[in-house]
């Protein structure tokens, strides 16, 4: 019942707030409203046990991703503008087609519950002793280092791509050139005492 | 009704992946807006597989949300910075100003 | 061997001459083709003197021709009396009119064409009547048909030259298509095209019955008829002869060689030549019969009122076919040869005559404008009094013995059509004694209707013009007499052999012998009152012929018009192919084929690729959509019919 | 547990990752402008993977614990990809320099995106298949919107980035529910589970079926299938040109090996299913790739309809799911990979005053002024249009034998009757080279690189017809090692 | 001499000429002299290869014969493999006599790209002879299809005013056509599992896969052939092609898709052949009363020719399936007799084209006067072409409408129509361009046939005369082979009927 209760608002909220994200007038709310939702889907993972993901959710993504993408709207400086009418003009086939695709990825979910009728292979529960992050790290440290090491490339590209787009050598810049600095020799700079009162 | 079961979570991604879905294409104005319905429809994905992954006892789904979730932080990275770039040449990022190119 | 230099003599010369004419010069082709004709001849004789009077008929077969399955044509020359007749007939004529050409045609800038292409035709009507099946005798059939063509169309420059051309060819084509269809039939019936065989298992035939274009006929008839087609159009029978006026634009030595004495008489040849089979077939034979009583007195019906001197010999020539087609209508086979030979004597003496005349004339052709001229040219016009006392059937002319047979067989046939072709030759002979004698009236007689300038030109033709025409007014004056017994008289079988064949059920000419005295009097007496017509209507009246026209305009206008037939022709198919031709092409082609095919169809792929284009709008939720729509309508298929 | 044996299968794509981090270094290290070293390095590293890949043979190995898996197919998809990213490298050399956009990033990039389609090729999981893909794609999204300060080729990076993350999205959703109705994402597990289904006559759920769609229609996108297409056009226009013959040839030929092992792998006994799907996208692809190429005036573009046209084609073989169909897949894929570089040699030839153009009118009188270039652009064209005796011909050849023998005839006769739509805009090509006056003059000489590029991609085109054994058998044994039990 | 591999060295000697023309170099002038020289060489040595085939064949035998095999798609049937039959040796021989006959013809007209020419025309010719010769289904596909390359450039790039029309519209209703076949060529090799085309003859196919499989095949025979009423392309094509590029397309192409229904859709559909054989006549009987009624009112004169050559064609096909040995080997020969006159046909309307860049019918007239040479030429192929006796136009002719006659009389009354017709064009023809006055002052300098356009004439005015006269030196090695697949047929049909009746 609790439990239930918790379920119910968790999800109404995400599920509220995703529809905020696309219709919120100003980009930034919509930002905020993705981090809510974000939030009250990370409830809902702890609420299936899974701790680390949640924790990774809240930690990793709002904490970067969505605050990058706050960055970024704000960086952009858009005007909030009205968009209503496009967003009315395509809503009804719009709507149309996301109720019958939403219809339908409803109606295979009984199926699931009730007739599952393809046995689950050998499976790969989670530890008994262990916690769920120990699980996980014991998992993908071993069976799918494939994977995490790949999932590092992948984020690897991400980086040279960002800084291929978007970097700029700046002209103009004063830059300290440490080695410039050491390099020096002493000779090269002479000490001098300078009198007051008279120049070089 | 308060028996939450599987159906339930997976209800959920349901109408997040469509409210994702929608949001694409019902977006005339800001292009971050439409990356944001992706990340929509990602967390949707998500939580279908740690629903499974709960439901099934398997770990699995689990690990795999975990790589979702690390390449959609990358693939959001070079989305920004497409946006940005776009957004020196044209001076804005309207949706309906993405149409140079068609035919 | 004797055989084939008969046949290939001319050939020779006419390759040599046409190919080589530049280097032997006119005066050299003249030689060779002449030369080589008149051995030809000789060897005609030869062959006449071995085949026909020494009854020893023979085939030579040369070369295999076209062999297909069962299907088996050769070259060969098969010469029987039949055959050994036509040789003389051809051969002589066409050395005549050889040597005339020599003189006729010597202003003329193309000596050496003209020469070529007279020795091709004759080639051509040599392997025609030397055939022994019938795919060679097409073969003969069309190179006349070519040749006549090429000669009718020699002055090229002329429009209505080329134009009478074409019209020989294309309505000889419609009888050739006739006759191909017969030949196909024929092959059908026989499962062979060569006369020996067909003429063996004829008899056996002669009840059976095919089914052709969907309808049952009695075999041989049908075969006959389609046969009979092609002989319609090469005879310019009625129906298919308005080729044969037109033809006269051609040179006369032309209108002498082909379009009297040899090549349109090759529809009678060919009849005569399958007599075998036309036998057999008694609605055949009725057919011919009433189409060639028709066309004699048609013919000469328009022959009455035409001015030009060549179409009034030319009309003459289509109803003398008459007469010969209807003779073998009541199977007198023999005596339509007989007429073909006489025939060709004297037309082609008048034709002859004719060209001399209008050679004289400063190539002067209508009658209204000559007259008086006898006394210039003395030799010609005593000769086409002859030729015109042997064609009006005078007796002991030539004409006489030949067309006389001719309807007395018609009258001893004893069948209803046959008494009314010998009615209606008697009626042709009347009209055919009148129009003679109105061209010889208007043409050497009365007073001088050209001007002076044209007068005073007027001269006797050369030597090497007239001796040719002696040598065939010779003809026209004795073939009859020489040949009656030969070809008609008693023994006829004897000399005929196996040539001709005559059933025991058509004994009309054996019955000719036997015919009451008035009838065989009757053409005489109606062809000596044709004379006295003319020369009321024309040397002591001749008032009377206005007069008549003036009061009889309709009759008068369509008998000049020739029955309208041409009109009718160019209304009803000429001008109708033409323009169908048009409609086809721009409607059926242009507009419904490419319109709907090709064009149409690129059309509309250009539409649909716009379309598709305008489809890549450019917008990024326009191609999200797609996506999404993509998806829902394949997860939709599935739930509603995966299931 | 030996960790040695376990990376074995996996030593090409290793020495890639490893070779790309190291010119990574070195490009950051060195100070000047080392585009051209870096590239020369890259055809090196791809030339030495290419050995790597052919010899580890033909067996079947897996490592990872099955995540990965080399076999004849692999090894045979590999050798294309890394021929068509070699080819499309040394092509673009000359371009960044003349275009003064060099950057040592760009060869570097493209390697990791050929690491990322090995991946995918080799993958047998959806986990090690997403993760090869999205490497794939996040390198190919940078490469697009590469020309940074063009306005086109952001709008094109933006563009393929949008959709293409909508695609993911929708691969994954379809992955999540293929986990969640089978218990499993491991490609041989898949396969384990659904040979139960069928062998029990049951039938799959409809929530199988619908990640099953939702799968295809992310793998669609990839490979620029109908109606998942839209991108592509846009895209190949506005990338800059050497990344847009590098798009058309690799990242296709990788997807449409993808999808290949993707239906006859996991999803081999769902055949009756998909069938339909793939079916209707072949068909789709292929009339409105011949459509829509018809009004195209830029070259890219019409080349980019041309591909969803060929993409078309292939997927007929893979609707005819036999050895033939794969066979025919593989051939048509060796054989489009020549045609496209040709092609693109050709494009990235055409300049007037030093600038590049894209126009297909540019290319007016080219047999006057440049006879040999002119030849063989008029030989692929003929080639891609499917005309004997030319190799292209081939291809299309045995994608239909596979339909008709599958029993397609429909989709085989629409799809020949699309050839002959498609034929026309080819045609159109050869047309202005050869029957329309010049107009500006192309400039010479091409340059070395291009020359070669081009006239192997001709004698390829011209000489399969006479020597056809050594692709055709190598094929059909990468083929039937997908069909273990027809073997 | 059997043993030689006399037909791949017909088939490939001018691509090796093409090749060698391919690698010369230097100023324009010479390249086009040595270009010229070496594919008139390369192509008179075809030709004299070629008659080794013909001399040494044996027509005594139905096989196939100089038969050469070499694998060539490992994993399937599909091999190289050729030979040739009675049926198909002459068709190789045409296409070696007229290429050479074609490339001396347009040493003239072709000033052009000379070089560029002449490899198309050798490439053509190395397809054209290989699709004859060949013995496999996709060999002969491939060959067949091939064709439309060369052909689409030469007239493309060498045509006339449309010829960008003319070119997309033979290419792509060709293709169109092929296309289909392909399938159903491929839909045989899925049920008899083999492309070996003697074997495929041998197969069976079950009636209803043969039905499909016919009309298939006859899509695209049909628009090769031309029949009615997807003939438009060939009138544009020709029209718009240069002289010799008209010249193989009437003379060789055209036989292509007769040739098919001969190799193809008769021996090895016999029943579907017999179903459909109504169609055949139906539309043979209209492509020549009605092409023969176009062809009647066109006032250009390749145009009136082509559609002759539809006319023509149509007696083809009436031949082809008359079934009977007279119709099918008068539609071999007149297919021969075809390609040579229509060829000399077009290569005459080349004559006076070259010298007035028209070939509007009314732009001439009176020809005869300045050129009697070429009037004289022309007046022996157009009697030729209206299927006078003693010229090859005859022979076929005639052999078919007897074997048409014998099955069937309404058809061979209708066909033999065009008897009448086709002298009626030809003739308004050959008047409008030859007879009348010359008047046309640009005319009045018109020059008479020039010694090399004499060379390429001599050659075909004594084909089509020994051809006429001596026809059996053709048809006599056609025979076994007719008979033969006759006799199959008949077989085939009777067991047929023997099938519907025990259904009943």
């Amino acid at each position: 019942m609790f439990t239930a209760l918790i379920f119910y608002m968790f999800a109404g909220i995400a599920v509220a707030s995703g529809v905020m994200v696309i219709s919120a007038r100003n980009p930034v709310h919509s930002v905020l409203w993705l981090i809510l939702a974000f939030f009250n889907a990370a409830g809902l993972f702890l609420l299936l046990g899974a701790e680390f993901l949640a924790m990774l959710l809240v930690i990793v993504y709002v904490g970067a991703v969505a605050v990058l993408f706050l960055f970024v709207v704000m960086m952009l400086d858009i005007n909030q503008v009205e968009f209503r009418e496009g967003f009315l003009q395509y809503l009804p086939t719009g709507a149309l087609i996301g109720f019958v695709l939403l219809v339908e990825l409803l109606t295979m979910f009984g199926g699931w519950a009730f007739a599952p009728d393809i046995k689950v292979l050998a499976a790969t529960p989670p530890l008994e002793q262990a916690s769920n992050t120990v699980a996980l790290g014991k998992l993908i440290y071993t069976k799918y280092v494939y994977l995490f090491q790949a999932s590092g490339l992948v984020l690897l590209v991400a980086m040279i791509g960002t800084i291929l787009l978007t970097h700029r050598k700046r002209t103009g810049v004063r830059k300290q050139v440490i080695a410039d600095q050491v390099a020096r020799s002493p000779k090269s700079v002479e000490l001098q005492k300078v009198q007051t009162g008279r120049g070089i | 009704m308060f028996e939450i079961g599987l159906s339930h979570y997976l209800t959920v991604a349901a109408i997040l992946f469509t409210l994702g879905v929608m949001g694409i294409f019902l977006n005339r104005k800001n292009v971050i807006i439409i990356m944001m319905s992706v990340e929509l429809i990602l967390l949707a994905v998500n939580i279908n597989f740690v629903a499974f992954s709960s439901y099934l006892n398997d770990l699995v789904g689990q690990v795999f949300a975990m790589f979702i979730l690390t390449v959609a932080a990358a693939e959001a990275a070079i989305g920004l910075a497409i946006v940005v770039v776009f957004f020196r040449n044209r001076g804005s990022i309207a949706v309906e100003e993405i149409s140079q190119l068609k035919g | 061997m004797i055989y084939v230099l008969t046949v290939f003599l001319p050939l020779l010369g006419a390759v040599v001459a046409g190919l080589f004419g530049r280097f032997i010069g006119d005066r050299g082709a003249q030689i060779v083709t002449c030369g080589l004709l008149l051995v030809s001849a000789v060897l005609a004789g030869v062959i006449f003197q071995k085949v026909a009077l020494g009854g020893q008929p023979e085939t030579v077969v040369l070369a295999n021709w076209i062999q297909s399955g069962t299907f088996s044509a050769t070259w060969s020359i098969k010469v029987d009396t039949l055959t050994a007749v036509m040789l003389i007939v051809v051969t002589w004529v066409s050395s005549a009119v050889h040597i005339y050409s020599v003189g006729y045609m010597s202003h003329d800038p193309s000596i050496a064409r003209f020469q070529s292409y007279l020795s091709l035709f004759t080639f051509a009507m040599l392997m025609l009547v030397t055939s022994d099946n019938l795919v060679q005798m097409f073969f003969g059939w069309e190179g006349v048909g070519v040749a006549s063509y090429l000669l009718i169309g020699f002055w090229y420059e002329k429009p209505s030259a080329s134009s009478a051309a074409i019209k020989a060819f294309v309505v000889n084509r419609v009888g050739d298509f006739g006759f191909a269809l017969g030949i196909f039939g024929v092959y059908f019936l026989f499962g062979s095209v060569g006369f020996d065989a067909i003429f063996a298992a004829a008899a056996d035939k002669a009840n059976a019955t095919v089914t052709f274009f969907g309808v049952e006929w009695h075999a041989i008839t049908i075969c006959c008829l389609l046969l009979f087609v092609g002989a319609m159009g090469k005879s310019a029978q009625l129906g298919l002869h308005t080729w044969l006026p037109d033809a006269m634009e051609g040179p006369t030595p032309v209108s002498a060689l082909i379009h009297a004495a040899t090549m349109v008489t090759a529809g009678v040849f060919m009849v005569a030549r399958m007599s075998p089979l036309f036998e057999y077939s008694d609605t055949a034979l009725t057919v011919i019969t009433v189409i060639g009583a028709s066309t004699a007195l048609f013919a000469a019906t328009v022959g009455c009122v035409q001015n030009d001197i060549k179409r009034i010999i030319a009309y003459s020539t289509c109803s003398q076919l008459g007469y010969m087609f209807f003779a073998i209508g009541v199977s007198a086979y023999q005596a339509a040869i007989f007429h073909l030979m006489t025939h060709a004597f004297f037309k082609a003496l008048l034709f002859l005559g004719a060209g001399s005349v209008i050679h004289a004339m400063s190539d002067e052709q209508d009658i209204r404008r000559m007259g008086g001229i006898w006394k210039h040219v003395k030799v010609t016009w005593v000769l086409m009094w002859i030729g015109s006392l042997a064609l009006a059937g005078i007796p002991f002319f030539a004409g006489y013995y030949s067309k006389d047979t001719i309807l007395e067989a018609a009258w001893a046939s004893h069948t209803m059509v046959g008494q009314a072709a010998y009615w209606m030759g008697c009626m042709a002979a009347f009209l055919t004694a009148f129009y003679s004698w109105r061209l010889l009236l208007l043409t050497f007689h009365g007073r001088p209707r050209a001007d002076e300038h044209v007068m005073a030109h007027v001269h006797e033709s050369p030597a090497v013009m007239l001796i040719p025409l002696l040598f065939l007014a010779g003809g026209a004056l004795f073939a009859g007499w020489l040949g009656f017994d030969l070809f008609v008289g008693h023994h006829n079988a004897e000399f005929w052999g196996k040539s001709i064949l005559v059933t025991a059920a058509h004994p009309s000419l054996e019955n000719a012998h036997h015919v009451p005295s008035w009838v065989a009097l009757l053409p005489t007496v109606v062809a000596a009152s044709g004379i006295a017509l003319a020369y009321l209507m024309y040397a002591f009246a001749p008032g009377i012929p206005p007069a008549l026209a003036n009061a009889l305009p309709g009759l008068y206008r369509f008998v000049l018009n020739k029955w309208y037939f041409d009109e009718l022709y160019d209304k009803i198919f000429v001008k109708p192919a033409f323009k169908l031709g048009r409609a086809l092409w721009q409607g059926g082609d242009g507009a419904l084929i490419d319109g709907v095919g090709p064009d149409g169809v690129a059309a509309a792929t250009i539409v649909v690729a716009r379309r598709v284009g305008r489809a890549q709008s450019g917008y990024l939720y326009h191609y999200a959509f797609a996506m999404l729509i993509g998806v829902a309508v394949f997860v939709t298929w599935y739930i509603f019919n995966a299931r | 547990m030996s960790m040695i044996p376990d990376l074995v299968p996996a030593l090409p794509e290793l020495f890639v990752a490893v070779a790309g981090l190291a010119l990574l270094m070195l490009g950051v290290f060195r100070k000047e402008d080392n585009t051209g070293p870096v590239s020369v390095m890259v055809i090196l590293v791809l030339a030495a993977a290419m050995v790597l890949v052919s010899g580890l043979g033909g067996d079947r190995l897996t490592a990872f614990d099955g995540m990965f898996v080399v076999d004849r197919f692999s090894g045979f998809a590999k050798a294309l990809i890394l021929l068509a990213s070699a080819f499309s490298v040394a092509m673009s050399l000359s371009y960044l320099v003349k275009e003064k956009i060099g950057k040592f990033e760009y060869p570097v990039l493209v390697l990791f995106a050929t690491l990322g389609m090995m991946m995918m090729v080799s993958a047998n999981d959806f986990m090690s298949l997403y993760l090869g893909l999205e490497l794939q794609s996040l390198s190919l999204y940078v490469l697009a919107a590469y020309n940074r300060d063009n306005l086109k080729s952001t709008e094109a990076g933006l563009k393929y980035f949008v959709l293409g993350s909508l695609a993911s999205g929708m691969l994954l959703y379809g992955v999540s529910l293929l986990y969640g109705f089978a218990g499993t994402t491991s490609f041989d597990g898949l396969a384990q589970v659904f040979a139960a289904g069928e062998s029990h006559h049951v039938k799959p759920g409809i929530g199988i079926i619908a990640g099953l769609v939702f799968v295809v229609a992310g793998l669609s996108f990839k490979i620029s299938a109908v109606p998942f297409h839209m991108w592509a056009p846009d895209v190949y226009e506005g990338a800059p040109t050497p990344v847009t013959s590098f798009f058309a040839v690799a990242p296709k030929i990788a997807a449409l090996c993808l999808f290949v092992r993707v239906m006859t792998g996991p999803f081999a006994d769902l055949a009756d299913q998909w069938r339909q799907v793939v079916s209707f996208i072949a068909f789709a692809s292929m009339f409105v790739g011949a459509f829509a190429a018809i009004v195209q005036t830029n070259i890219k573009r019409l080349l980019a309809y041309s591909s969803i046209g060929h993409v078309g084609f292939v997927l007929v073989g893979v609707a005819a799911n036999s050895v033939l169909g794969v066979q025919g897949v593989l051939i048509y894929l060796a054989i489009y990979l020549f045609m496209n570089v040709g092609a693109f040699a050709v494009i990235l030839s055409m300049r007037q005053k030093g600038r590049l153009v894209e126009g297909v009118s540019d290319l007016a009188g080219l047999s006057k002024t440049n006879p040999v270039m002119a030849f063989i652009m008029a030989m692929l064209m003929f080639s891609m249009a499917g005309i004997p005796p030319l190799a292209g011909f081939w291809g299309k050849f045995y994608v239909f034998m596979a339909a008709v023998e599958a029993g397609l005839f429909t989709l085989a006769i629409l799809g020949v009757l699309s050839s002959v739509v498609s034929a026309y805009y080819y045609l159109r090509i050869i047309k202005i080279m050869y029957f329309d006056e010049p107009a500006e003059v192309l400039d010479r000489p091409v340059g070395r690189s291009m020359a070669v590029v081009m006239a192997v991609s001709m004698l390829v085109v011209l000489a399969f017809t006479f020597v056809p054994a050594p692709l055709v058998t190598g094929a059909k044994a990468a083929a039937a090692i997908l069909f273990p039990v027809a073997g | 001499m059997n043993d030689w591999p006399l037909l791949s060295l017909t088939t490939f000697l001018p691509l090796l000429g093409a090749l060698f023309i391919l690698t010369i170099r230097g100023e324009a002038e010479v390249v086009a002299r040595n270009a010229r020289a070496v594919a008139l060489l390369t192509s008179v040595a075809t030709f004299i290869v070629s008659l080794f085939i013909a001399l040494n064949f044996n027509g005594a035998s139905a096989d196939f014969q100089f038969k050469e095999t070499a694998t060539w798609f490992p994993g399937t049937t599909i091999a190289y493999s050729m030979g040739v039959d009675g049926v198909s040796m002459w068709f190789v021989i045409l296409s070696t006599f007229l290429t050479p006959l074609c490339i001396l013809s347009s040493f003239g007209s072709v000033t052009t790209r000379v070089k560029e020419y002449m490899v198309a025309f050798l490439v053509l010719e190395t397809l054209m002879v290989g699709m004859f010769c060949a013995l496999d289904l996709v060999l002969f596909y491939v060959f067949f299809e091939g064709v439309l390359i060369p052909m689409f450039i030469i007239i493309g790039v060498w045509g006339g005013q449309r010829r960008v029309y003319a070119a997309f519209k033979l290419f792509l209703y060709t293709l169109l056509g092929s296309v289909l076949m392909l399938v159903a060529m491929l839909a045989m090799y899925a049920e008899a599992h083999t492309t070996d085309i003697p074997s495929l003859m041998a197969h069976s196919f079950p009636f209803a896969m043969q039905l499909w499989l016919w009309l298939a095949f006859f899509a695209s025979f049909a628009v090769k052939v031309p029949m009615w009423p997807v003939h438009t392309w060939l009138p544009d094509a020709h029209v718009e092609a240069p002289t010799a590029g008209s010249v193989i397309l009437a003379g060789v192409l055209l036989k292509m898709g007769a040739y098919g229904f001969l190799r193809f859709s008769v021996p090895m559909l016999p029943d579907a052949s017999v179903y459909f054989t109504p169609l055949i006549y139906t539309l043979s009987i209209v492509a020549v009363v009605y092409t023969s009624l176009v062809a009647l009112v066109q006032d250009d004169m390749k145009k009136l020719i082509a559609y002759s050559s539809v006319a023509h064609m149509g007696y083809v096909t009436i031949g082809i399936f008359s079934m009977t040995p007279q119709g099918v080997e008068g539609a071999i020969f007149q297919m021969l007799s075809h390609g040579v006159v229509s060829g000399a046909l077009f290569l005459c309307v080349g004559v006076v084209y070259d010298r007035m860049h028209t070939r509007e019918i009314n732009r001439y007239g009176g020809l005869a006067v300045r050129m009697p040479v070429y009037a004289a030429v022309f007046m022996l192929f157009t009697m030729a072409s209206v299927g006078l006796p003693g010229t090859s136009g005859f022979v076929g002719e005639f052999l078919v409408l007897t074997g048409i006659f014998q099955v069937n009389s309404w058809v061979a009354l209708f066909a033999a129509t065009g008897l009448v017709l086709g002298a009626a064009y030809m003739l308004v023809l050959y008047r409008r361009v030859i007879f009348g006055r010359l008047v046309r002052e640009d005319l009045k300098t018109i020059l008479d046939l020039n010694k090399r356009e004499v060379l390429v004439f001599a050659p075909l005015i004594l084909v089509v005369i020994w051809m006429g006269v001596q026809p059996a030196v053709f048809i006599d090695p056609m025979h076994a082979s007719v008979t033969k697949l006759i006799d199959n047929y008949e077989l085939a049909r009777a067991a047929h009927a023997g099938l519907s009746v025990a259904a009943r």
